[in-house]
């Protein structure tokens, strides 16, 4: 038998998360975001929190909840538009925010999942990202030293989930979601459908259970979409 | 004058057979609907999608199949989807052929300004940056001048930079240019655009050599 | 459509190796190893080649089958026992060898094909392997600075693949080659079964064409076992 | 005297419930077979396994699923196979809870020699320096002494170093030993072994504090 990851619901899975903690949340936008321990920390009213994703969602949907509630002290993220109090509380300071290059955000993440405390990147030299960080040119081009990034908790958003904790994500809802499973000291996964042990193929997990300390099959996903695009059949 | 669709037709004449190709929010995101038919090339959306489609048909969009514009798209037949690190791997690591994307600022040197406005916007750089610093072809989409008229096309950038001598094409309303040599070279105007109008529009430095062609565009 | 990526075999496939070049090759031990185009390079006789690839083969298979007939200048690999030419080669001075912890070499090859040009680890610090490398303390612990490996043909061997270059690999024959796979200048896959493009579940690639230049289906697959050992059942 | 079969016997004895292990080649390898009962742990392959199974029953032998150690193996229920990098990911992020692994020398200090012997065998440290370099709990499973019958408990390793200050813990056929303060501490004793006989076959610093219990072995 696999070691065992499961807990009962959002309450369990989020039971140690605390003020002041930082927290990794995957999601690209609102695709493939952990909508249930996002509401469930809206409920606990945690604080003060550190949050690293790579959107701060949008006004009432994804982070915004936390954002309207001012549980958010930080953002380390990519992309933050979308999202007009986000922006207010930003411009006004009440918001700290670190942007960081999407790809350095995720390498980041897997660097600290991965055990790799730093590595040089090309992106983000010659910019404000690049300031107090050490350059070396490799190949005759400038790379600026880039850390890893952890966190207390990461909670991710798979597909389909085992007992395990083995994750399958979805199309473009993977994301962020397999390198913030890596770097969590404690990583929370919920999931669309568990499914026991062996109904995955192992061939085809995309995070091993290894990376993942708790799991749980959540409830009433809205899977919000931001930008209904369509074309017009004939 | 080139509208936007005209732009992203334009740019459309840059791709090569077999070119794997990233396209930016906004007009870049229109050239995929003018690839030549007679080449092939795949489309990748840094948020993890590889051979990425056109927009779904009402009714069958998927919450899950967004493009890094948060717009709902569709798979092409041979598409493959992976994460953020692994799509960066693809695009730091030089595997993507050419990026197309929007920008605020260019200067003669090939720097890009597109994510900051100090004290006023403040987005985020999203994948630009990472884009930018490793793609070899970079080909800026946008208008040959502001809202208030002046120009994009500068000596120096005065906004925060997004990369620094990375742009190597520009397309805009106006013309198609080259970067080289830290100075604009002007290699078409747009339908009806004069020399002049462009040299009156470009605040930077304007290299104009011989006769200038007009732009063909379907 | 997708980019076409088809070979007709590994003759096509491995046009353009040069004497002196610098391949990686898939693999670990004998299982997903390339036995097409390695057949193919000693048919072609190309001399003077620095391999990357985490073992060196047995005496009579895989790259032992180069290293019999003397092509490989030097090898870069982690382990290197159960072979005795290779051990004669070494220890004469006719061959070169760099010796890699396999974390570092898999990391290494990853980060070629990522556009990452150094990080840091800590495996290999206070021994051999660290000398002449930059030391420098994370959390309190010596780390080392490694550099990415680039090739001018990395060299795979995959389950599946289809005609865009997409390729799924089987249980642990997986190993190095998805990241040899992106660490290529020319990457060659051969494969098991090709399929036409669509075939394969976009969700569950594990090497997307864009990292593949050539594909083909081998032929005549041997799948030699290092170690047969099995248990009687009841 | 404990057999290779008592040191992995032993060694058993350390595992806890919910561990992921990696068990290198020899006599690691046989711990597998004595896990108690009354724990879950998961056995991960460093080159791709993790929820490794037994030994396939003869002619289910399949050339894809080997172990770190070239040896046929198979997949329990809830197992999953990755990439190398993937793998070194677990190992080097510390997600492995307990790593196994033979020596052919052993420092009073937790260093570790196990690769190399200059001039005369050089077989490669696989994935032993990135075990040693990353897990926190290394278990060291090896004869007390070499075939010549000298110690392989040191001082200092004369051999070339797998890594530094690193192996927490020693099971070998004469005892159970912890490594800390730079010294040995003499835990257990393996069955009908004196202490006596312990000192004499460890050269490093041994530390022997009060009764040293005989080991119980199933």
């Amino acid at each position: 038998m696999a070691i065992n990851k499961v807990v009962a619901n959002a309450t369990e899975a989020t039971e140690g998360i605390k003020d002041g903690m930082t927290l990794m949340l995957g999601g690209f936008g609102l695709c493939g975001i952990p909508e249930n321990c996002i509401s469930e920390m809206v409920k606990m009213n945690v604080k003060g929190l550190t949050c690293i994703s790579n959107n701060a969602g949008v006004d009432d949907f994804g982070l915004g909840l936390l954002l309207q509630k001012k549980q958010i002290k930080k953002m380390i993220s990519s992309y933050v538009g979308e999202n007009d109090e986000f922006e207010r509380q930003m411009l006004s300071g009440e918001l700290e925010v670190d942007l960081i290059p999407q790809g350095s955000l995720a390498e980041r993440c897997r660097a600290g999942g991965a055990g790799i405390p730093a590595f040089f990147t090309p992106a983000g030299y010659g910019t404000e990202v690049a300031e107090g960080k050490e350059v070396r040119d490799f190949n005759g081009k400038p790379h600026i030293l880039e850390s890893a990034l952890t966190a207390d908790f990461a909670i991710v958003k798979a597909w389909k989930g085992d007992t395990a904790g083995n994750l399958v994500f979805k199309a473009a809802a993977r994301n962020f979601n397999p390198m913030m499973a890596m770097a969590g000291k404690i990583t929370i996964a919920e999931v669309e459908e568990l499914v026991p042990e062996g109904d995955l193929d192992p061939n085809f997990i995309h995070t091993p259970g290894i990376f993942v300390q708790r799991i749980f099959q959540g409830v009433d996903y809205e899977k919000r979409i931001e930008q209904r695009t369509v074309r017009q059949k004939g | 004058m080139l509208d936007k669709t005209g732009i992203a037709k334009r740019i459309a004449q840059e791709l090569q057979d077999g070119w794997y190709v990233n396209l930016g929010i906004g007009i870049p995101t229109l050239v995929a609907n003018y690839v030549p038919d007679n080449i092939t090339v795949e489309f990748q959306s840094e948020n993890g999608i590889l051979g990425m489609g056109p927009f779904p048909y009402d009714g069958e969009e998927d919450a899950d199949l967004i493009n890094a514009g948060k717009q709902t798209v569709t798979l092409q037949p041979g598409a493959s989807v992976f994460d953020s690190a692994t799509s960066f791997a693809m695009i730091r690591g030089n595997h993507v052929q050419l990026t197309v994307l929007g920008a605020m600022e260019v200067a003669q040197n090939g720097d890009i300004a597109n994510w900051k406005i100090p004290g006023k916007m403040v987005k985020g750089m999203g994948g630009a940056m990472d884009l930018v610093a490793s793609a070899e072809n970079i080909i800026v989409a946008m208008m040959h001048t502001n809202k208030k008229g002046e120009s994009k096309l500068l000596p120096s950038c005065s906004l925060p930079l997004t990369g620094v001598k990375c742009v190597t094409r520009i397309i805009t309303n106006l013309a198609a240019l080259e970067i080289k040599d830290g100075a604009f070279h002007l290699l078409e105007r747009a339908p009806g655009v004069s020399v002049e109008e462009i040299k009156a529009a470009t605040a930077g430095k304007l290299v104009v050599e011989g006769d200038i062609p007009e732009m063909i565009i379907d």
